[in-house]
C-alpha cells in the first residue's frame, strides 16, 4: 500500500500521553529527584579562570574535613585517546574526560577541576572551598577572530586541522577542521549573475536552556556493578563514554533513564556522571551531583557563536546562478563545533549550480558545545535566508516566489552530496504562500512599525540505531519497551504506532523507556530520530508479534498460517480457511498458554538514512523605533513532517523550536567580559522568551511521505529551529529597512542601527 | 540551630526540622519527599518551584522553610482532589501542554492560583500572570490553551 | 567498476582527476585503491561519509559495491 | 560557606531592632527575594535571619486623610490589590507591579526594594517623585528620611547597621496631579531595567503644570531626581515641545554605564524616550482628575 493513500485508525489522533498524569501531579521523577540510602551530596570545584594551566591541586584539608567521604581530580580520569562511534558521530572520549575534570588546563571559566562528596551538601560546598588550587592564569581565546590571529594563544598543543593535508613541520593551531562543498565553477557562475550579494553575518553563542539542570546519582556496588541514575537523552551513550572515560566494562554499568527536563541536544554528553561514579568508587556510598543553573550556563552545552561570509548570485529571472560561503563556528575548549553541517545545510534548499562552501571548526576559551536541535544550521540559515532576502528585494520579486523558483525538489542532487528523494520544500513553500497569514495586511500600531519575513529551513534528519520489544498480556494489554529517553511525547506516539499495527487500544498499550540492561541498544533521544528509527523498531516488532499471533490463530483454527490473514487488528481466516469468525487480540491473547506461551515481539534496526524535512516560517514583528524594543505579534509554522504520528506533540515540536529561535533572534546571548567570565549564567539576565513575549505559534503541518518508514513519518524537532533566526530578521529589515547581520536583534542593538540609518 | 517547624502542607499537618538558612524547596524536596515542586533556578527566576503560601502564589526557593510556620503550603501533589484531577491539570493532557513536563508543576500550581481569583481571564492576562513560568518545550501556545481551556471549563461547572 | 567521483575541494588532492573507476568488491578494498593512487587524500577523507548511489554511510567499510555503483564522499554530520 | 545560625520572627519592632543592633552579621528578611539570592551568589550568609513579616508596623497598606502608608515588608501583590492606592498613585502602583513575576509578586516588598540600593530599582523613581519618605526605626529611634536620599550608591543606603526600615509614607496628591512611570526591558517581563522614568504632575484649571517632579533609573549610581526635566514642564500645558525638552534634561542628567543590560548610549537615549512618554501619560491622568 502507498504510504500516500493508507488510511489510518490509530496513527495521526490525539490520545493522552501515558507519562502526563505523573506529571501534571507532580510524582514524575527526573533527575534530581532521585535519593538512595546512604547517599552522599556531591560538589565540583569549578575554574574561575577561562584560561589556565593547573599547576596543582591540594586536596589534604577538605579531605581532612569531617563528613568528607571523597575527593577525586583530574588524575582519577585516565586520559585516553579512545573514540567512541556515536550514530554520525566519533566521540572523544579524551576530551569529554577531560572536560568532566580538567587534567592539565582549564580551558572555560566554569571548567570542573576536582570534585567532593561529603555527607550534606553544606558540608561538600565547604570542602570544595577548601580544596586549594595553584592556577597560572593564561590568556583567553574568546572569539573566532581571536582565535585564528597570527599571534593568538593556542589552546592544544599538537592540535592539527582536520581534512586539510597533513603538515610536514608541526604546526600551531586553534582551527580544529576544516571541509568544503564545491559544485560547477564559481566564478564563472558568479560571471553570469545579474546580482550579487555578500554579507557577512555573527551569531552569538546561545544555550539550549532546558529548565531541568543536569543531575544524577551513581552507586558503586561492592561487586563492581555500577549503576547511574540519570537525566540524559541516551542512557546507552551515558553508559558507553563512562565505561571508555573510566576504563570499565559497558557491561558492568547499568545506567537507568530518569524523566528528563529537556535537551535539545545539550543531555547528549557526560559531565557528572564519570565524575559521580568516581566519587562513588571512593567513598563506597552513592553520590549524587547536581548543576546549579549557573553550572549549567557555564560548563555545558551551548553551540557555537559564528561567523559566517555569504555570496549570492542570481540572474533577473530570479534563478540562482551561483554561491559561496565561509562558516566560522566556536567550538569552545574542545574540537567538535557544528560547522560542518552548517555548511551541508546553508544551501541545501537550493538549486545552484555552482558552489564552493568551507566551514572551520575552531576551539576556544568557551564551554565545549554541544549539539543544539539541528546543531550548526540555524546560523546557517540566518546568513543564507538574509541574503536571499535581499536577493529577492533587490529583484522586486516576492521572497516566497523567489524561493519556490530556485528549491530543491525529488531527483536533485543535495548539495552536501546524496539525491534527494522525495521532500516536500516546494509543498512548504506552496501552502506558506497560500496561507492567510502571508495575505494578510500589516496594520501598525501607533508609534510602532510592524515587518512580515519568511525564511526556510532544512535539516537532514537521523536514523540510527534502535531496539523495541512488543509483549502481549493474556488481558490483551500489551508493553511496548524501548531504549530511547521520552522528552516530547515519543512514548504515545509509540503506543500508537504498536495499536496500529495490533488494533490494541492506545491505553492498553503501555509505552516504556527501559535501563540499559533491559533493551538493545538504542542510539540518542535526537536527530529527530525517535519516531522516526525507534518507530521503526516498533512497528517491526508489533509486526513481529503480529506474526506470531497469527500462528496462534492457525493453531486454534488448525490451519496453515498462510491461511490466517491479520486485518484492523483481528486475525481473519483467508481463503480455504473461511467460516472461521476473526479473532481479536484480547481474544488470542486468553489463549496465550494454550497455543506455546508468551508472544514477544522484537526488532533492532539500523537505519543508516532519513528523511530530511523542511519548513518556512512566517513572522509579523513590531519595533517600537524610539527604543528598539521588538516583539513578534504572529507567527507561523509551516513544515514538512512526513506522517504526523500524534498532531498535538507534532505542533509542539514545531512551536517549541520557533520560540527557542525567536529568542536566539532577538535576546539571548552569551555576554563574556574581556578576562572570559560569563556576565549572564541566569534565566534573569540569558533572556529566553516568556509567555508574555510570544504570540500562538499557528501551525501548518503538511504530510509528503517518507518512502523509508512505513507510515512515512520523518523526524520533526529540529528542523523548527531552522528558520526564525532570519524569518525575524527578515521582519526586522521590512519593519526598518535596515539589514540586521548581528544577533540578537537587541534593542541596544536594534536602535543604535536605526540611528545611524537616520 | 535547628528550626522546628509546625506548618500544613496539602491540608495535612506536618512537622519537620530545618537548617535556619534552608529554603522550603529545600525541606520540601530533601525533608518531606515532595519532589513534585522543582528547581530550575534558585534565584526566582523560572517559576518551576511555584507553590502557594496562605493561598499567595510564591517561589519555594525563595522562602526560607522556617518562615512556613503555622500557614498552610499547597504543592503540586496537593492540586489534585484525590483521583480527580483539577482541571488545569486535565486540560494540560488534553491539549498537550506539556512536553518534557519539568516546568509543568510550576504551570499548574501558578496557573491554578491565576482561576483561584480570575476564572475569565484573558490571553494576555494569562501570559503575563504566568511570565515567570519559563517553559523551554512549548513555545506556551499550548499551555495557554489549555489554560483558558480551564478557566472556562470552571466556569461552567460553577455557573 | 565502481565509479568514484571526487568534487573540486578533493580534485585537490587527485591532481585535478575528478573521477576514477575502480574494481572493488567492497567500500574498504575501494579506500584502498584510492588512497593508494592518491595518498594526499588520505586526511581530507577522515573526516568525510561516504554516499553510495545516493545513499550516505557512516559505517561503510563492508558495504558491497555493484559494477555501476556512484561513490561521493560528503561532510559528516555531527550530534543531532 | 559559613552557616545561617539561627531564624528569628519578632513580634515586635523593638525585638527586631534589638535583634539587629546586637548582631551585626543579621540581617532583617521581608520577601527574601534579593536577600536570599544575594546571599547565596556571594556565598555570604547572614548569621541569623530576622524575618520581618510578623510585626504588625512592618506589614499592611493604609490610605489615609494623609496619604499612604506602606509597611515596608509588604508584598507587592498585597499593595497592588489595594484598589484605593491604584487610584491615587497608578504610577507608583504600577511600579510596585512590576517587581518580578507574578511569584516575585508574592513575596517581594517594596521596601526590600529600597533597601537592595540597585539603581534600577523599579519603585525608587515612583517613591521619589511622590515625595515618599522612609521611616527608619534604629537603636537611637525613629527618623524619617526622602526616599531621593535614602540610597546613596549601588547597595548603599543611609542605614546604619541596626537601622530598620519600617514603612514608606507618601502625602496625598493634589488636586489634578498624577503619576506615571515606566521602564525599559528587553522582554515584556522579568528583566531588570535598563532605564526608568517617572513623573509626577499637577495641573490648574486650565489645565497649565504648576508642579512637577522626574527621576530617572538605571542610569546612575542612584535613582536621580531631575529638576531640570520638571523646569521643563512646569508652566507648560505639557504638549510634545515641552514633554520633548523634558526628555532631553533627563538624557542630559544620566550618568549611565555600559553593561550587559544595554550600553551607556542606549540607557542615554531611552531615558529620555521614557521621561517624555511617562510625563504624558501622568498629563493625561492628570487631566482626567477633578
Amino acid at each position: 500500500m502507498s504510504t500516500a493513500t493508507k488510511t489510518f485508525e490509530h496513527v495521526g489522533t490525539r490520545p493522552i500521553r501515558h507519562d502526563g498524569l505523573d506529571k501534571v501531579t507532580g510524582r514524575a521523577n527526573y533527575g534530581a529527584d532521585y535519593a538512595l540510602p546512604g547517599m552522599l551530596h556531591g560538589y565540583v570545584v569549578r575554574s574561575p579562570h577561562a584560561h589556565a594551566r593547573i599547576v596543582s591541586i591540594d586536596t589534604s584539608a577538605a579531605e581532612a574535613m569531617a563528613g568528607v567521604k571523597a575527593v577525586v581530580t583530574g588524575s582519577d580520569i585516565p586520559k585516553t585517546n579512545a573514540k567512541l562511534v556515536m550514530g554520525e558521530a566519533a566521540l572523544d572520549l579524551g576530551a569529554m574526560g577531560d572536560n568532566a575534570l580538567a587534567h592539565d588546563k582549564a580551558l572555560y571559566e566554569g571548567h570542573a577541576v576536582a570534585a567532593v562528596a561529603a555527607t550534606s551538601p553544606e558540608i561538600a560546598s565547604a570542602a570544595a572551598e577548601a580544596i586549594r588550587v595553584v592556577y597560572e592564569p593564561l590568556q583567553p581565546v574568546m572569539n573566532v577572530d581571536q582565535a585564528l590571529a597570527p599571534d593568538a594563544l593556542i589552546l592544544h598543543d599538537g592540535m592539527v586541522t582536520k581534512g586539510r593535508p597533513k603538515p610536514d613541520a608541526p604546526t600551531r593551531t586553534n582551527v580544529a577542521l576544516r571541509m568544503e562543498l564545491t559544485r560547477g565553477d564559481l566564478d564563472k557562475g558568479f560571471a553570469g549573475a545579474d546580482v550579487v550579494i555578500e554579507r557577512t553575518f555573527t551569531t552569538p553563542m546561545v544555550h539550549q536552556g532546558y529548565i531541568e539542570p543536569h543531575a544524577c546519582v551513581a552507586r558503586w556496588g561492592e561487586d563492581g556493578q555500577v549503576v547511574v541514575w540519570t537525566s540524559t537523552q541516551g542512557h546507552f551513550v551515558v553508559r558507553d563514554c563512562c565505561a571508555g572515560i573510566l576504563g570499565i566494562d559497558a557491561a558492568r554499568i547499568k545506567v537507568i533513564p530518569s524523566e528528563i527536563g529537556g535537551g535539545f541536544g545539550g543531555k547528549i554528553p557526560v559531565y557528572l556522571e564519570p565524575v559521580a561514579i568516581a566519587l562513588a568508587r571512593k567513598a563506597h556510598r552513592p553520590v549524587k551531583l547536581v548543576m546549579s543553573r549557573e553550572d549549567v550556563f557555564r560548563a555545558s552545552g551551548p553551540t557555537s557563536g559564528t561567523k559566517i561570509r555569504v555570496k549570492l548570485g542570481a540572474k533577473k529571472d530570479g534563478s540562482f546562478v551561483a554561491a559561496s560561503a565561509s562558516l566560522y563556528y566556536e567550538a569552545g575548549a574542545y574540537a567538535g563545533s557544528p560547522a560542518g553541517a552548517g555548511a551541508m545545510c546553508a544551501i541545501a534548499a537550493y538549486d545552484i549550480p555552482n558552489f564552493l562552501v568551507e566551514a572551520y571548526d575552531i576551539v576556544v576559551n568557551r564551554p565545549k558545545v554541544a549539539a543544539y536541535r539541528a546543531p550548526g544550521a540555524p546560523a546557517a540559515a540566518f546568513a543564507v535566508e538574509s541574503v536571499v532576502d535581499e536577493v529577492a528585494r533587490r529583484l522586486g520579486k516576492d521572497p516566497i516566489e523567489l524561493r519556490l523558483q530556485n528549491a530543491v525538489r525529488e531527483g536533485d542532487q543535495a548539495a552536501y552530496g546524496p539525491e534527494f528523494g522525495p521532500i516536500g520544500l516546494r509543498e512548504v513553500l506552496e501552502a506558506a504562500r497560500c496561507h492567510p497569514h502571508w495575505k494578510a495586511p500589516l496594520v501598525p500600531q501607533p508609534g510602532r512599525k510592524v515587518g512580515r519575513g519568511v525564511a526556510c529551513g532544512f535539516w537532514f534528519n537521523a536514523g540510527l540505531n534502535s531496539s523495541a520489544t512488543v509483549s502481549l498480556s493474556a488481558d490483551g494489554s500489551a508493553n511496548v519497551v524501548t531504549g530511547n529517553p521520552d522528552i516530547g511525547g515519543t512514548r504515545v506516539a509509540q503506543a500508537l504506532m504498536v495499536s496500529e499495527e495490533l488494533g490494541i487500544p492506545v491505553e492498553r498499550v503501555r509505552p516504556i523507556v527501559a535501563d540499559t540492561d533491559s533493551i538493545g541498544y538504542n542510539d540518542v533521544t535526537g536527530g529527530s530520530r525517535v519516531c522516526y528509527a525507534t518507530g521503526m523498531a516498533v512497528i517491526e516488532a508489533a509486526r513481529d508479534a503480529q506474526a506470531q499471533l497469527r500462528a496462534r490463530a492457525a493453531k486454534i483454527w488448525d490451519v496453515p498460517v498462510e491461511q490466517v490473514g491479520w486485518e484492523r487488528g483481528r486475525a481473519i481466516a483467508l481463503n480455504g480457511a473461511s467460516g472461521r469468525e476473526p479473532l481479536t487480540v484480547s481474544e488470542l491473547a486468553a489463549k496465550l498458554m494454550h497455543t506455546g506461551g508468551p508472544i514477544i515481539g522484537s526488532a533492532t534496526v539500523n537505519a543508516p538514512m532519513a528523511g530530511p524535512a523542511f519548513g518556512a516560517h512566517i513572522c509579523d514583528l513590531e519595533v517600537d523605533e524610539d527604543t528598539g524594543v521588538s516583539r513578534v505579534v504572529r507567527y507561523t509554522v509551516v513544515q514538512d513532517v512526513g506522517k504526523a504520528v500524534h498532531p498535538s506533540y507534532v505542533e509542539g515540536q514545531m512551536q517549541g523550536g520557533a520560540s527557542q529561535g525567536i529568542g536566539w533572534a532577538l535576546n539571548e546571548e552569551y555576554v563574556y567580559d574581556a578576562e572570559g567570565h560569563l556576565q549572564n549564567p541566569g534565566f534573569l539576565d540569558y533572556r529566553m522568551p516568556v509567555a508574555s513575549d510570544l504570540p500562538m505559534i499557528d501551525t501548518v503541518i503538511i504530510e509528503v511521505a517518507n518512502p523509508l518508514h512505513p507510515y512515512g513519518v520523518r523526524g520533526v524537532g529540529e528542523v523548527p529551529i531552522v528558520p526564525p533566526l532570519a524569518a525575524v530578521a527578515n521582519a526586522m529589515h521590512d519593519a526598518t529597512r535596515v539589514r540586521f547581520t548581528a544577533l540578537p536583534l537587541s534593542p541596544p542593538r536594534v536602535l543604535a542601527a536605526l540611528k545611524q540609518r537616520g | 540551630m535547628t528550626v522546628h517547624v509546625r506548618t500544613t502542607i496539602n491540608a495535612e499537618p506536618q512537622e519537620f526540622l530545618c537548617e535556619p538558612g534552608e529554603t522550603l524547596l529545600e525541606a520540601l524536596r530533601s525533608r518531606l519527599g515532595l519532589t513534585g515542586t522543582k528547581e530550575g533556578c534558585a534565584t526566582g527566576d523560572c517559576g518551576a518551584c511555584s507553590v502557594l503560601l496562605d493561598g499567595r502564589l510564591v517561589p519555594a526557593c525563595l522562602v526560607l522553610a522556617a518562615e512556613v510556620s503555622g500557614r498552610e503550603v499547597l504543592t503540586v501533589e496537593g492540586v489534585a482532589t484525590g483521583d480527580t484531577l483539577h482541571p488545569v491539570q486535565q486540560k494540560f493532557l488534553e491539549h498537550a501542554a506539556l512536553q518534557c513536563g519539568v516546568c509543568t508543576p510550576g504551570f499548574v500550581v501558578a496557573a491554578k492560583a491565576l482561576l483561584d481569583h480570575n476564572d475569565d481571564p484573558t490571553e494576555e492576562q494569562v501570559r503575563y500572570w504566568l511570565a515567570g513560568n519559563l517553559c523551554r518545550c512549548t513555545g506556551y501556545d499550548k499551555i495557554v490553551r489549555a489554560v483558558l481551556d480551564a478557566a472556562a471549563d470552571m466556569r461552567g461547572v460553577t455557573v | 567498476m565502481a565509479t568514484v567521483h571526487f568534487s573540486r575541494g578533493l580534485a585537490r588532492y587527485t591532481g585535478g582527476v575528478e573521477s576514477l573507476t575502480v574494481d572493488a568488491p567492497r567500500v574498504q578494498e575501494l579506500l584502498v585503491v584510492v588512497t593508494e593512487r592518491f595518498p594526499g587524500l588520505t586526511q581530507p577523507l577522515e573526516v568525510m561519509a561516504i554516499a553510495v548511489d545516493g545513499e550516505v554511510h557512516q559505517h561503510h567499510d563492508y558495504l558491497k559495491l555493484r559494477p555501476d555503483s556512484e561513490i561521493h564522499f560528503v561532510p559528516q554530520i555531527a550530534g543531532g | 560557606m559559613p552557616q545561617t545560625q539561627a531564624y528569628e520572627a519578632p513580634r515586635t519592632l523593638a525585638d527586631a531592632v534589638r535583634l539587629l543592633s546586637t548582631d551585626g552579621h543579621a540581617r532583617p528578611l521581608a520577601g527574601g527575594t534579593d536577600l536570599l539570592v544575594q546571599s547565596r551568589a556571594t556565598q555570604k550568609l547572614p548569621s541569623t535571619f530576622v524575618d520581618l513579616k510578623r510585626i504588625p508596623e512592618l506589614v499592611g497598606i493604609e490610605v489615609g486623610p494623609d496619604g499612604l502608608r506602606l509597611g515596608a515588608a509588604t508584598s507587592a501583590a498585597v499593595i497592588c490589590e489595594h484598589a484605593e492606592a491604584r487610584r491615587l498613585w497608578p504610577g507608583l502602583v504600577e511600579a510596585i507591579g512590576l517587581l518580578g513575576s507574578t511569584q516575585i509578586q508574592g513575596r517581594a516588598s517594596v521596601g526590600g526594594n529600597l533597601c537592595n540600593g540597585s539603581p534600577a530599582a523599579d519603585t525608587t523613581c515612583s517613591l521619589i517623585v511622590n515625595r515618599a519618605r522612609g521611616v527608619i526605626a534604629g537603636a537611637k529611634g525613629e527618623r524619617t528620611v526622602e526616599v531621593e536620599r535614602f540610597t546613596t550608591g549601588p547597595g548603599r543606603t543611609v542605614l546604619e547597621p541596626g537601622d530598620l526600615l519600617v514603612a514608606l509614607v507618601v502625602p496625598r496628591p493634589a488636586a489634578r496631579t498624577a503619576d506615571a512611570y515606566l521602564r525599559l526591558i528587553p522582554r515584556s517581563e522579568m528583566d531588570i531595567a535598563a532605564a526608568g522614568a517617572a513623573a509626577s504632575v499637577t495641573l490648574d484649571e486650565r489645565g497649565v503644570c504648576t508642579a512637577a517632579r522626574v527621576a530617572i533609573g538605571a542610569v546612575a549610581p542612584t535613582a536621580l531626581l531631575v529638576p531640570a526635566a520638571a523646569d521643563a514642564l512646569i508652566g507648560s500645558r505639557l504638549d510634545d515641545a515641552a514633554l520633548r525638552r523634558a526628555a532631553d534634561a533627563a538624557s542630559a542628567a544620566a550618568r549611565p554605564i555600559d553593561d550587559k543590560r544595554g550600553t551607556a548610549v542606549y540607557r542615554k537615549t531611552v531615558v529620555g524616550v521614557l521621561t517624555r512618554r511617562a510625563a504624558g501619560i501622568a498629563a493625561e491622568r492628570a487631566r482626567a482628575r477633578p
